[in-house]
């Protein structure tokens, strides 16, 4: 009898990484699409602005910050996440070495790489679309700050990659077992329930009154848990071909 | 609530639909978009932004710059030091830097009616009386004096429009400026959401004087100012 | 060695129980064919020992690991059919590259042999193969793995004729140079019977024979003879068929059941004669009472 | 040379008849090696252990020796035993169901005999 192939879970799942970061890479196009017909539509009302009437002046500051290319890279990320669960991908993934976990760690670690890839480009729509104005409108700008700092650049990262992985636990719950279905309808039902009833119980002030660190940490550790969840899930469930 | 609905939604709705065309789409493009070209674009796609980046980082010429913070501090200790002086009556902050712009007017007699015109937002300056020994009798310097205006980091002290003086009938007339509408398109590379509302509970961005222009007029000693609206104050 | 373990296995959906009191076991590097009817289980047995789905009750053990979800007996089985995709942005190449890249007896060499022999361009993609194509091409990738427990769902599926002659003798060849476990289930039963070393027959989702090709065969023969000598010779046995005409009478029997000697046989004008493994397994997972020519009557 | 699959004979009875038939045909010399089973089941397109049945079967009628780890060899008087066997079972057996058959056609003892010495004239 030959001897039986040994391969570790790390060395599967490195495997899967390697060819899934390449098959999966046009959700990250979809991304540059998205956020160039976005940047396209809302071309030169920027994200926000605010106006002072002080001493007979009237000053307008239009303001050009990223809450619209991270609002929209996180409901990318959240979509995107969700295809990854969806039944052909999943299917791809029974023709190669694999189980449900490793899949699911590897859909995990491509989560967290295409979010590092996604506040780059992020980044470069910004930058893009504020070039676009600047030559098109010939419209002077202040440049308050223009380097993404650190901090910053770790919060994007953080919720980019939060919204992928409640994406990837919402897609992996519908695919799991029985009683997880059903309790995560349920749990849907009654947030939106909630979010209806008082949409105020929903506070998240005190969240934002913290420093960027602080925030990036608490959403990476939500991301954690989300993650977690959807590996264990998965770990649960059956490969369903419908 | 609906509000937030409809700004929540409607992109979210819109997203899902250019989702579901992209993915239709796809289907056919995929001959072409292989996987290597697609990483090429989206290489392409952060190097340009990249550059864009660079062009605003060395070449871009902004025509105002942004107070650092020290910067502030310091104009904000020179205004309060000057509000101290003004509260003195004392003319010795009103240098020379500060001026931008001077009326001359000539008028006969030792007095000097003055009529302060208030419209719409009323006066937005005050107006101070000195006796100089160094001005001829029947004639009047007015100056302007304009402080620092911070306004969200910037000084925003050019953009203040000019009140308009004038003379006709051997009487002064004040009148508050037209309003200057200004408009600037600021580069914030950070997270409105989350600083807006950590800016509530910080200190106000505008920082300036009581009042941050003096319109101040020079006449010679002996010479009676009628202001019957009780608006200037004297100054030594 | 046993690979295989299954004891008392079921399997219940919500509407119906695809298997119930499945036990089995099966040696390693043999050939077994896996035969039933349709819906009989025999996918859903598949999909069970191939890690897919998990068992409502029993155990299964494969490689003496529980396979639900394992990665070492992913690593060492692999399960074609004819749902087996990959992703559209491969090649057939390139495809092949990622096989090697997961397997580690991956035979890139003769995939490149079969797939030239077939006519199958290595640049076209995988969703766009016909059918026949189609199932070649996942024989082929099955094949190439060397996977110590392969398993060949409806392998042959819209393949003509010639190329199912030649994949039997491929499956042969391979099994030969590395002898491993296949599991191929196939309605195609008669073609496929020469290379089989053992058919285990499902029925209603449980295992209703498992012997090697030969006994599997002699379980039942058919009697030849007139139908008074046979009607008493018979009358406690069970019979799987029967057809009276003109006095003479075929019945199928179970051949244990008959213990009388050739000669008392052959004196009474009695013949006895085989069937074929195909007829047995029709036989044998027959209805009782149920002929399709009482739904003409 | 292939086996006939829908032959009421076992494939692997079918096996040792063919090898048999090689070792009365002188094509499978005395202590000339023989076919391995996987050799037989490329040979047959059969599954490997159904041609090991048949060569153990010639194995118990000791008409093959095994050499330990080089396979299986032809005994000196496989050809003898073979010709013996036929000639005792096969022949006598054929024998028996000619005598049967002529019974049933009522065809006498003595139409029968001529008959066979007719076809033996015949063949010669």
């Amino acid at each position: 009898m030959h001897s039986l192939t040994n391969l570790s879970l790390k060395t599967i799942v490195k495997k899967q990484v390697k060819w899934k970061i390449k098959l999966y890479i046009s959700s990250l196009s979809s991304l540059i699409i998205l956020q160039s017909i976005f940047g396209f539509l809302f071309f030169s009302s920027g994200s926000g602005s605010s106006g002072y009437g002080q001493q007979n002046l009237d000053l307008n500051f239009t303001i050009y910050s990223l809450d619209m290319h991270l609002f929209l890279s996180v409901f990318w990320a959240f979509i995107s996440a969700i295809i990854f669960t969806t039944r052909a991908y999943r299917m791809d993934d029974l023709s190669v070495i694999s189980s449900r976990t490793s899949s699911t760690i590897a859909n995990t670690v491509i989560i967290m790489i295409y979010s590092l890839i996604a506040v780059f480009i992020m980044a470069s729509t910004f930058y893009l679309q504020l070039l676009a104005i600047s030559f098109l409108k010939n419209e002077p700008f202040i440049i308050d700050n223009l380097i993404f700092s650190p901090t910053l650049f770790m919060m994007c990262f953080s919720i980019i990659c939060l919204f992928g992985a409640i994406g990837l636990l919402f897609g992996n719950c519908f695919k799991g077992p029985v009683f997880i279905k059903s309790l995560t309808s349920f749990f849907v039902m009654f947030a939106v329930f909630i979010l209806i009833i008082s949409p105020d119980s929903i506070n998240l002030k005190g969240l934002i009154m913290l420093p960027n660190f602080m925030m990036s940490v608490c959403y990476l550790s939500v991301a954690a848990i989300s993650f977690s969840l959807a590996i264990w899930i998965a770990n649960k469930s059956e490969v369903s071909r419908t | 609530m609906t509000a937030i609905t409809a700004l929540l939604f409607i992109p979210f709705i819109l997203i899902l639909v250019i989702f579901i065309i992209l993915r239709k789409l796809s289907k056919n493009t995929k001959k072409f978009w292989t996987p290597k070209r697609i990483i090429i674009v989206i290489a392409g796609y952060i190097t340009l932004g990249f550059l864009a980046f660079l062009y605003f980082a060395f070449f871009y010429e902004s025509k105002l710059t942004v107070l650092a913070n020290s910067e502030i501090k310091q104009l904000e200790s020179e205004l309060k030091s000057l509000q101290r002086y003004d509260q003195e009556y004392n003319s010795s902050y009103l240098t020379k830097d500060y001026i931008k712009n001077t009326w001359e007017f000539k008028f006969e007699g030792d007095s000097l009616p003055v009529s302060i015109q208030e419209r719409g937002n009323g006066l937005n300056f005050d107006i101070r009386l000195r006796y100089n020994d160094d001005i001829e009798k029947g004639k009047a310097v007015i100056s302007y004096y304009q402080f620092p205006v911070i306004i969200d980091g910037l000084n925003m002290a050019d953009q203040i429009p000019l009140p308009i003086v004038y003379m006709t009938q051997e009487q002064l007339f004040i009148e508050p400026p037209l309003e200057n509408k200004v408009s600037y398109n600021r580069i914030k590379a950070s997270l409105g959401i989350v600083d807006f509302n950590r800016e509530v509970d910080l200190e106000p961005s505008i920082s300036l004087f009581h009042y941050s222009s003096v319109l101040l007029i020079d006449v010679a000693r002996n010479t009676e100012l009628e202001d019957l609206q009780g608006r200037v104050t004297y100054i030594r | 060695m046993n690979i295989i373990k299954c004891e008392e296995l079921a399997k219940n959906y919500a509407n119906h129980n695809a298997l119930h009191n499945l036990t089995c076991a099966i040696e390693s590097e043999k050939i077994i064919g896996i035969i039933g009817r349709n819906g009989a289980g025999k996918s859903t047995f598949l999909n069970i020992l191939a890690g897919y789905i998990k068992p409502t009750s029993g155990s299964c053990s494969v490689f003496n690991k529980n396979p639900f979800n394992n990665i070492f007996t992913a690593a060492n089985t692999i399960l074609i059919d004819d749902r087996l995709s990959f992703s559209d942005y491969l090649t057939l190449e390139e495809i092949l590259t990622m096989g090697a890249d997961f397997y580690p007896n991956w035979q890139g060499e003769l995939a490149y042999r079969l797939l030239d022999y077939v006519g199958l361009p290595l640049t076209s993609k995988h969703q766009q193969l016909s059918k026949g194509q189609m199932a070649t091409f996942n024989l082929i990738y099955g094949l190439v793995s060397r996977c110590a427990l392969t398993i060949l769902d409806e392998p042959m599926n819209g393949m003509d004729e010639a190329i199912r002659t030649d994949f039997y003798r491929a499956i042969l060849k391979e099994y030969i140079a590395f002898p491993r476990t296949f599991l191929i289930a196939s309605h195609h039963l008669a073609e496929m019977e020469s290379i089989l070393e053992e058919i285990l027959l499902i029925d209603d989702g449980s295992v209703l024979a498992h012997a090697p090709v030969e006994d599997f065969k002699q379980q039942l023969i058919v009697l030849n003879g007139p139908s008074d000598v046979l009607a008493t010779l018979l009358a406690d046995k069970v019979i799987y068929a029967q057809k009276d005409m003109a006095g003479m009478t075929l019945a199928v029997v179970e051949a244990s059941s008959l213990v009388i000697s050739e000669d008392l046989l052959r004196t009474n004008g009695i013949t006895k004669s085989p069937l074929t493994s195909s007829d047995v397994c029709m036989y044998l997972t027959r209805k009782k009472g149920r002929d399709i020519d009482a739904f003409f009557d | 040379m292939y086996v006939n699959l829908d032959s009421a004979t076992p494939i692997y009875i079918q096996i040792a008849e063919w090898l048999q038939h090689e070792i009365v045909a002188d094509r499978l010399q005395t202590d000339e090696k023989v076919y391995s089973q996987y050799q037989l089941a490329e040979l047959f397109n059969i599954n490997p252990a159904t041609a090991g049945k048949g060569l153990t079967i010639l194995f118990e009628e000791q008409l093959l020796y095994k050499k330990r780890g080089l396979g299986m060899f032809v005994t000196i008087d496989a050809k003898e035993r073979i010709l013996t066997k036929r000639r005792n079972e096969t022949l006598t057996k054929m024998a028996q169901e000619i005598v049967i058959e002529a019974k049933r056609l009522l065809v006498s003892d003595e139409e029968l005999l001529i008959l066979i010495r007719q076809t033996q004239e015949g063949l010669k």
